[in-house]
This record gives C-alpha cells, structure tokens and sequence, in this order.
C-alpha cells in the first residue's frame, strides 16, 4: 500500500499495463517526452520506447477515429485528449464509428481502446479549458464511461478499461490530480460498472462522480455536524450505470441529492434524477434535488466561476431541503 | 485520361477483373430492380462507370491487408472477395447478411476478408484506415490497409488530419480517392478549390499519383506500387483515380444536374468496354459465355438471399455489451 | 389558408425571411441547385441568386464555425446539415465558439444563425444516418433548439429563428417532410419556447417532440378508445423547456408520459422526466414514464429498427401503466 | 531567413512598431510577475520572441477590418490598438476587462476594434474567420478578415476545410500562420509532416508566402500585399511567418525540450533588438526614452487594472439569452 496522487495512480496503471501486455500503446499531444501537461504519462517513454508511446500532431478527430481502427486491428491504444473540452473533435468518431462498429457488425470486432481525457472547473481555465461534458459521452451506447474520484479507483479502473472490449471513455479531473490516496500496490482491475458508497448513513442520499464526490463528503461532515447522516454514493461509472447500488440506498434513506459537475440542463443528473424517481417513485418522501453547473459558458473570474459551480454548501443545503 | 484500350498486359488477369467488373454491373442492375420492387430499403449507392477503380485496386491486395469503403461500396466488396450472397444478406436486411442484417448497405463488413468497413459518414473511414495502418505496423504484420474515399470526401478536415499523420509516422496506408467528378449532386469544380487532389500530397511530403480510373489494370498497378512501398516502410501514398459516375448518387437522385454532353463524353469510356476492348475481337464469344454464366450466378444469389429469413427482433434485447 | 407539406413551409418561411431581410443568406450541401435533398431550399436559388444561395463542399465543422463568424458580422446565415447524425461534427463550433461568444463576451456580439438538419429513423437509412440527437444540442446553454411537429409550427419557428439573435438549431424529421397540414398564409413568426397542448385530457399528460407528437397523438386516440382521456403536449422547443406548460398540464393529470426519438440513456427525455419528477413531485399519482430509442446503434433491417423505435403502442401502454 | 538588420524602410513607421513590440514585451513582463504574485488564474501564453508578427500584421489592417487570434494574442490585442487597461482588466478577472473579467486572458474580444477574438480551441479561430470574411464579402465592405493561427493549428481539420472553402469562394481573409517551431511541447518536426506549410497554399490554388516574422516591416508589407489581394476580389493568401517562441508555451511550462543551441541561435534574431538595429545607433538615446514612457504607461495600467472591481456574482442569475 502506497500514498498517490491520482496522477501518480493513472500512471502506475498505464505502466503495468504496458508491461504487462505489449499492445497496450499510447498516443496523445504532448504525451511521450514531456510526459503529458499533467504528467500522467511521466518517464513512460524512456520505458517503453517511442514506438509505444507516440506525440501527435492536434488533430483530435483524427486520433479518435485512429483509435478505433488501431483497436480493431488488434492494438490497446489509450488516446490522451488533452482537456474535455475537446471531446466535442472527437464525437464523430465515437457516435458514428465506435458505438456503432460491434452491435452493427455483429460482434466481428472488438474495440479495446481507451480515451483518456481531464475536465473540471474551478482553475480560472475559462470557458473552453473547464468544461465536464459527461452527457454528452454517456449518452452514446457501446462506450462506458469512468469517472473516478480517487487515486486507488483511478488505478483499478484504469486498468480494467484498458483490458476492457468496448471504448472506454476515462474522465479525469484536473483538480484531483494532485490529491492523495492509498493505493494498493498490487490491485486487480476494479469492475466497471459498479459504484460505491463511501459513506453509509441512513437519512439521505448523496450522488456524485468525479471531483463531485469530494464535495458531496465534505457536506455529508456539515450536515453529520447537524445531526444528519448522509450516504454518499461515488458512482465510478457513468455508463453502464450501477441503478442497484443507487437504488438500494435510496430505498433505505428515501432521499436523493444528485450531483454532475456539468452543466445542469439536459446534463448527466437529470438522468440519474430521472431514473431515481422513476424506479424508487413510491419510496422517496421528497423530491430528488439535481445540482449541476449554472447553464452557462463557465466565466474566468473567480468569483463568477465559483457561483456557478455546485459545491459542497450547496449540496449540504438541498440535502436539508429533502429533510424539510 | 485518353479512352483508348489500356494495353491488355497480363491477358489472364484482365479477363478475371473483367469479371469481376461485370459481376459488380449485374449486381447493381439486380438492385436497382430490387429497390424499385420495394425489396431494399433506403437509397442505393451504386458505382456504374467507375467499377474499375475498386476492382482494380483490390486487385493489388494481400490477404492480411484491410480496406475502408464508402457508402457506394459494391466494388470493393466483390473486388476483396467477399460473397455475393452474403452481400445481398445484408442488403436485404436478412440474418444471412455479414452482419446480420444490421448494418445495411452501406456499413457492411467483413472480418475475415479485411473489408472493415463501408461508411455511410463521407471521409469517416480515411481517420480508420491511419489508424489501422499504424496497427499493421505495430505488430509488424507486413501488411497494408486501403483506405477508398470520393472527391467529396477529400475535402474533409479528417483527410488532411490523417495524410499529415500517415506521412509523419511513415504508415503503411493507401489512400485512393475515387475522383467522379461529383460529391452527391455538386460538381468538385464546386467542391475542390483544386482540380487534382493528388497535388495535395506535397502538402505532406508523400507521393501523389494520378491514374486512369477507368483502365483497370492502371489502376490495380498504381495500386500495386503503393502498396510496395507501403510493405517497405516507406510510408503512404495518395492515388487519385479519374472516373466518372455515369448514374445519379443513389437511387433517390433525381437528376437534372449532370449535363449530356458531359455523360456521352464519358460512356464510351466505360472501363467493362475498355477492358473488352483490350481483350481484343477475339474476345466476344468467351464474353457471352462469361456474362451468361455471371448473370446467372447473381440471380441465384438475388434468391438466396431473398429466401433467407429476417433477424429476429430479439437481437435488441441482449446486454448493451454484448453483440452476437 | 393553404394546405402545404412540411418541408414546402420550411420552403415557405425560408423565401419570406429571404424576401424580407436581404442579409438572410442559405448554404449547405447540395442546397442550390439542387435545392437540397429533401427539396426544402428548392427554387430559392432562382430566386435569390447564387451569391445568397450556396453549396459548400463536405465540411460541416468548418460550415458552423462560418455561422458563427459570419453571423457575429451581420448576416443571417441558415445552414443546413444534411443529417442529424453529422452534428457531431458541428458541436466543437457549437460548445466552443457558438455558445460561449455572447455570454463570455458580455453581448458585445448577436449571433443570428440558424443551422437547420433532420433526423429521425424509420427509413431504413441505417446507423449513421437515422439518430436523433437532440441530447448533445440540448444540453448546450446559449443556443435555443426548435423542433417542430406540424407544417404550420415548422413555418412560423423557422421565421422566428431566422430573426432570432440566438444561434438556433431547427431539428426536422425526415419522415414529416411529406406530411400536411394548414398553415396560415401570413402567420407572423411563432415564439419560441412555447409548448402547445395539441390534444386535451385530464387522464394522463403525453410529452413529446417531432415525429414522437404524431405517435403521442396516435396513442391518444387508442387510449380514447379505451376510456382513457390523454392530454398531449408537443414541446415545439426543447431549449429553452417550456416548463409552465408541462407542469400545469401534469399537476391537472397526475401522471406523465414523455418521449423522445433520441437514445433512451442520458436523452432529451430525461430531463422531461426529471424536471416533471422533480417539480410535480407532490401532484404526481404514478412515476413519469419514459420512452426512447433502445440504446443501440440503430439497426437498419426492418423488424429490428422497429423493435428500437418508441412508437404509439409503447405509449398507450406507458399511459396504461400510469393509471394502474 | 538571416539575423540580419531588415531595411529601415519607413523609419517613422518602423519606430512606432518598434515600441509596439517593446509595449506588448513589456505587459508580457508585468503579466509573468502577476502571474507569479498570484494576481492571475490559469497560465498565461506570451509570445517573446513572435512579437513582430502580431504588431507587423495588425499594421497593415484598417479600422473595419476584423481579426481572430488564439491562446497567445497578447501583440494582436496591442497591434490592433486594444487599451492595456481594459486589456489587463480581462486578465485579472475585473468588471473593467473588455468582456467584464468572464473571458479571461485567452478569449478576449473588443467588438469595436475588430478584434472578435481571442480563442483557446487550437484552429478555432480559422474556420471563424472564413465566416467573417463571408460576411466581409456579402455585404460589400471592402474590409478583410485575418486570422492568426500557429504552426500547430496547421495540422487541424478545419485549417483544410477552411482554406478550401476560402480559395472556392475567392474570400477576403488573410491565412496568418505564426510557425513559431513548436505547438506547445513538441517540434514542428514531429507535427507536421512538411517543414513550410505554405507549401500547401498550392493544394487550394491560393497564393503561399513564407516571410521572416522577426521582421515586423517585412511581416508588415506581405500581410499588406494579401489585404490588397483580398480587397480587389482576388481571394485568400496564406502567409507563413517563421519566428520562434523564446520562452516556455505559458507560465506553466516546465522546460527541457527548447535546446539550449536552438535557443542561443534564435537570440540575436530577437525582433525587437533587430528593428532597433535598424534604425540605427542614433536611435539609442531616443529609444531609451520611449521606453522609459512605455514602461510608465505599462505600469499605469496595471495599477488602474489591479484597483478595479471584480465582477459581480449576480451576472450568472440573468436569464439564460440575456448577456449584459
Ligand atoms: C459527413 C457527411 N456529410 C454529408 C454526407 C451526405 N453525403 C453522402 S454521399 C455525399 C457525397 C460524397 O461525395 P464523394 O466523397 O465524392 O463520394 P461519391 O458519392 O461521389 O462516391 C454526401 C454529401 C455524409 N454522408 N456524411
Ligand atoms: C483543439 C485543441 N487541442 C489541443 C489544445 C491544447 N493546446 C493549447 S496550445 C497548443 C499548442 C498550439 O500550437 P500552435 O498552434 O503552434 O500555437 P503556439 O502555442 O505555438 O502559439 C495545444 C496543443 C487546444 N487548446 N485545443
Ligand atoms: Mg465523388
Ligand atoms: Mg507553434
């Protein structure tokens, strides 16, 4: 067992992977010496030589769609995509080529890559350098979509998506990078698809993914400071999502704060809010409360950035409003 | 581009692609029939007149190599061997089909004989094709993959993006772009603010080639030449065929904006006659024999493929993750 | 009073707003001469010249990006994406530059485009040509998005988006064009972001968009059959929500069916569900019901892309399930 | 491209870009201290080393023309006559920056001065500015459009489609490419697959110029030739100006991958001491002077920037299409 940061996680599971299987290749810009702009990749070129680890010029629609024939013809590649705002380059290619490839050619392939990508506000990266689009990704059927929040998950989950069949899409936060967390050193694979309480409590309960989770504990200590007891889910993945897990809990606290750190209309909460009351109608006694960004382009300033991103305060405040 | 025969080089083999160019003619004279009974669905793209192009570049291929195709396909599936009755499967939406019946005409693929895949999103196969070559070459396979795209499609951002890619990494990657002079109903004099997109190639320090699109054999010997180059590590190369498309973009066209003068030009270049021609007089009566033979090994397919039973609607309701 | 298919209002609004306002300006794929492929620009370049009336070539990313840019120096451009499915390759212009410039920029700028496209399956056009993808255009702040049912409303809309300051994207279906209905000679522009309550009933609220009001509609008749009065809401907009009308409609009814053509997970319908789950909370007698595409990439043979589709049987038996 | 001192030419006019460079070196200076002090958020991308090319192209614009910069536009903000104030006043987040502190360093926009914008998606801008000159054109300005972009925006999708489209279209928009010899961490070399990308200018039929852009006069002339181009209907020029980025891609570069010998080589070329070369040694005394003033006027508007107020919060609870 080791403290990590969860970029030292990230890159501890590419490591092993790489030495364990040699197709498991990576591309990204900036990646291979300068090791990545959040270092992710650190020292893996001088490992593992520069065919399997290769700079690529800024053409993210291009690398995506590489990424999927690469995978089919029997590569792992885990693509690095700079910030999550530039997924939006890479849709084409995984609406119309990867979702499709394996259901609509019958299962002839499989598709074993991995996007790697980082979002999140709250670094004054301004409007087009902060973005969580989750949505946008966990909408498309054939991928799955991780999100971890801590170093250990960061590392087995990593891990399995490289070894996983289907494209992978790993959603990194750039404000986690830095945090610490035990790691187990020899750690299987986690499953994907299976999400975690992290805090039992039996008076509402708390759903989040990513650097969300961290918000959501912290206001799980405000509100245990009040008396309240909340259970904090992280859900890890966004797709397939873990209902079980969401949906036993709420059937126990009968409450259900949902949090996504992307913009709120249309966004990844209203799935989890919609399938929540959808599924536990008869047993909630409150209304789900959804957070999510303020539907905005996300401001620069400081202060207009912080009002628009949910934080534990406001987490702590809607749980208080399901005990009304 | 003169229409005069190509010289007949190698008779044996002219009279195989001749074949193989007719097959493809009754082929979609089948289908056209077919759509008009109401037996298809969804327009047919078919490629009358440039037949030779697909053919002829097939032709140069090993088996291990592996091929991108369009949404106007018909040749390069027949040119890379897969089986007419299988195609029509799927064109027919029949659990016979290569995929089941769930991919349709333009998406069909084929594993086993390296046809992965048609590609009903103009320039979405070209980002494949670079990053199925970069696979090839990871695992030293030797082999090469063909990437086929239109005039139309040359004009793309993934096309730039993935020639600027193969070339940097020095991939094994054919690019070939059928040049019929139109992209749906806009001519590439609208289109291209360029008349030959082979003069793109110095754009990225590779070779670009002009061929006769509707001479077979010049077509397969360019073809053949990348493809050398290719297996010598010496990286890509952009083969521009010239042909012309001598009926509407699909079987919902409805015409009006190719001139006469323009179309008679052309059909006396029709690449069946031309390699007819070449074949020599001597030719006509092994002809007849061979198209009877042809024509009625397509009305057998047409039949069996008709007869073959629908998928069965279950097929939805498999996990998300599992394909077959 | 005329009677005129959909796509002739389209065709109707686009040459008023043309006539009216000469910096409206029309461009796109095969738009022109041809008059696009499902014939909603037809004549207007007669009309209009060709300095108003453009095709461009294969180009979608850069294509929206020329709105936006075009748009913020004073022309009215209406871009046409031939399918839905390609929006995907218009989105970074859209999250990166569409929606952030007015807020970001503190109105310095109007941005007066429209971008026009249709989805929708039931034709046979396979995987990449069938989606609905109005999640990823919905989830987006700062752009409006429009989808009408009815000839009248695609008419009236599209001179509202035509005027509107806002990028507006008008999401049409291929399968309504030929439709018919009234539509008022001189109907001034509809506003956007108003539902409008198509069929009265105090049993349960149907909610849908687009093609989905047609099978809401017919789901209401059968359930009249049986008894059941529904109440049918077509949205017209989907951003911003007219959440007034819905709610009301719902705390009359108790109970909510809502719909929409677009993958069920993480899909427009979720936010329905989640707003209604969420505000109506207390008024609502049976969970919402929510219908929508299997989350498969869409088959093209017949009984399969069936079996995918939400139709009006599957939302009379949602209806039923509400009233148990 | 020689170190050697570049004709004086217009010495008036070489001295008043001399001291634009030396201004926009200058803010680079004060930005990298605030930085350092904290004052600033996310890093910040100077251009040391560029200045010539931003101050010598913007030199040969007129009022009504209209410029799309990137990530690092700090000598197109200046060049095109934007206040170090208001410019300071983005940066630090104040209501006083020209979009009220919500676009920050890398989005800035001053309508007035047709600067729309700065833009932090790499080759964002291009496609943007091809719809501004669209605009420039319908509408009978006479005005042009420049975009900035850098040598690793070159290697994006939308730099083809926007050329082509360009060249097709004969608009008035000048291709500015800053090759500054590396697109963040990593060479040219690895990017792009030639080493002028003006070559490709031949792939659009358009004019391809490669000027030394650490000459701000001969960066001045060969953007004045293209405008001149592009006023008299002639179309699109792509202008490559070699340069070299001194110091790191922003605040946050760690180092390691500029070679010493590079840098050392690059040196002596720097463009400010070389326009002061050029104006010969009489210039020194008068040189020490302007900048003594430069230095103030800096200073002055950094403190005015520093006293202004931050925003306030309650801009995000304006509804959602309101902006001001
Ligand atoms: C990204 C995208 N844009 C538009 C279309 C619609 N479309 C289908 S075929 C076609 C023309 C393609 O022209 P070209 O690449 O020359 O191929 P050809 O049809 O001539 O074989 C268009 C515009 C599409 N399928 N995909
Ligand atoms: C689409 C996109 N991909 C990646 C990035 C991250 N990024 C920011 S600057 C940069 C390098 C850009 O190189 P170049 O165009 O040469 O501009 P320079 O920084 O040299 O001025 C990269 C990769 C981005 N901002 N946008
Ligand atoms: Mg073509
Ligand atoms: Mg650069």
């Amino acid at each position: 067992m080791a403290k990590l940061r969860y970029a030292q996680a990230l890159n501890a599971a590419l490591r092993e992977e790489m030495a364990r299987d040699p197709t498991v290749v990576l591309f990204g810009e900036d990646i291979a010496a300068y090791g990545g702009v959040f270092k992710v990749s650190r020292d893996l070129l001088q490992e593992f030589g520069p065919a399997r680890v290769r700079d690529t010029p800024i053409s993210e629609a291009t690398m995506t769609a590489m990424a999927v024939g690469a995978s089919m013809m029997g590569l792992r590649p885990v693509l690095e995509i700079m910030y999550a705002d530039f997924l939006p380059l890479c849709l084409d290619a995984l609406v119309n080529q990867a979702s499709p490839a394996r259901f609509i050619w019958a299962g002839q392939v499989e598709l074993p890559f991995v996007l790697r990508t980082q979002g999140g506000a709250g670094a004054g990266a301004g409007a087009q350098h902060s973005k969580s689009l989750d949505a946008m990704v966990a909408h498309i059927p054939g991928l799955k979509v991780v999100a971890p929040a801590f170093p250990a998950d960061a590392k087995a989950l990593l891990k399995a998506a490289i070894r996983d069949p289907d494209p992978v899409i790993f959603l990194e936060h750039k404000l986690l990078y830095n945090s610490f967390g035990e790691v187990p050193d020899d750690a299987p694979p986690e499953p994907i698809g299976k999400a975690k309480i992290v805090r039992e409590g039996a008076a509402v309960t708390l759903i989040a993914s990513s650097r969300m989770v961290i918000e959501a504990l912290a206001a799980a200590e405000t509100l245990a400071g009040g008396g309240v007891e909340a259970e904090v889910i992280d859900l890890r993945t966004l797709r397939p999502l873990d209902t079980e897990t969401i949906f036993a809990s709420v059937r126990k606290t009968h409450r259900a704060v949902v949090v996504n750190e992307g913009w709120r209309f249309c966004g990844y909460a209203a799935e989890l809010s919609a399938a929540i009351a959808e599924a536990c109608f008869y047993a909630l006694d409150a209304p789900v409360q959804r957070l999510g960004l303020a539907d905005r382009a996300i401001p620069y300033s400081a202060p207009l950035e912080a009002a628009a991103l949910p934080n534990a305060e406001a987490i702590a405040a809607a749980a208080l409003r399901t005990l009304q | 581009m003169s229409a005069s025969p190509p010289a007949p080089g190698d008779p044996a083999l002219l009279e195989t692609l001749f074949a193989r160019m007719v097959e493809v003619r009754f082929l979609e004279e089948g289908l056209r029939a077919a759509h008009k009974a109401g037996q298809t669905r969804g327009p047919l793209h078919c490629c009358d007149g440039q037949e030779a192009v697909g053919v002829g570049a097939t032709a140069a291929l090993a088996p291990g190599d592996v091929v991108t195709s369009t949404h106007r396909g018909h040749a390069h599936y027949l040119g890379r061997g897969l089986s007419l009755e299988r195609v029509l499967g799927e064109i027919f939406g029949r659990a016979s089909g290569y995929c089941q019946g769930r991919a349709g005409h333009m998406l069909i693929a084929d594993r086993a004989r390296g046809m992965l895949g048609g590609n009903a999103i103009v320039g979405g196969g070209i980002p494949v094709a670079v990053g199925q070559a970069w696979a090839l070459q990871a695992l030293n396979t030797g082999a090469v993959a063909l990437s086929f795209f239109g005039d139309g499609a040359a004009q793309t951002g993934v096309c730039h993006e993935s020639m600027n890619i193969a070339a940097l990494w020095r991939l094994p990657v054919i690019f070939l772009c059928e040049h019929n002079e139109y992209g749906l109903t806009v001519a590439a004099s609208q289109q291209s603010a360029v008349r030959d997109i082979a003069v793109r190639a110095q754009g990225y320090a590779m070779p670009g080639v002009v061929v006769d699109g509707n001479d077979v054999l010049a077509v397969r010997s360019a073809t053949a030449e990348a493809a050398a180059r290719a297996r010598a590590g010496e990286g890509p190369t952009l083969i521009e065929a010239k042909t012309y498309r001598m009926t509407g973009f699909s079987t919902s066209d409805m015409g009006g904006y190719q001139s006469r003068e323009e179309m008679a030009a052309w059909a006396p270049r029709d690449p069946i006659e031309r390699a007819a021609a070449a074949l020599g007089p001597a030719f006509a009566p092994r002809r007849a024999e061979m198209e009877a033979q042809l024509r009625a090994r397509v009305e057998a397919a047409f039949a069996a493929a008709l007869a073959a039973p629908f998928p069965d609607a279950g097929d939805l309701l498999l996990p998300e993750y599992r394909h077959a």
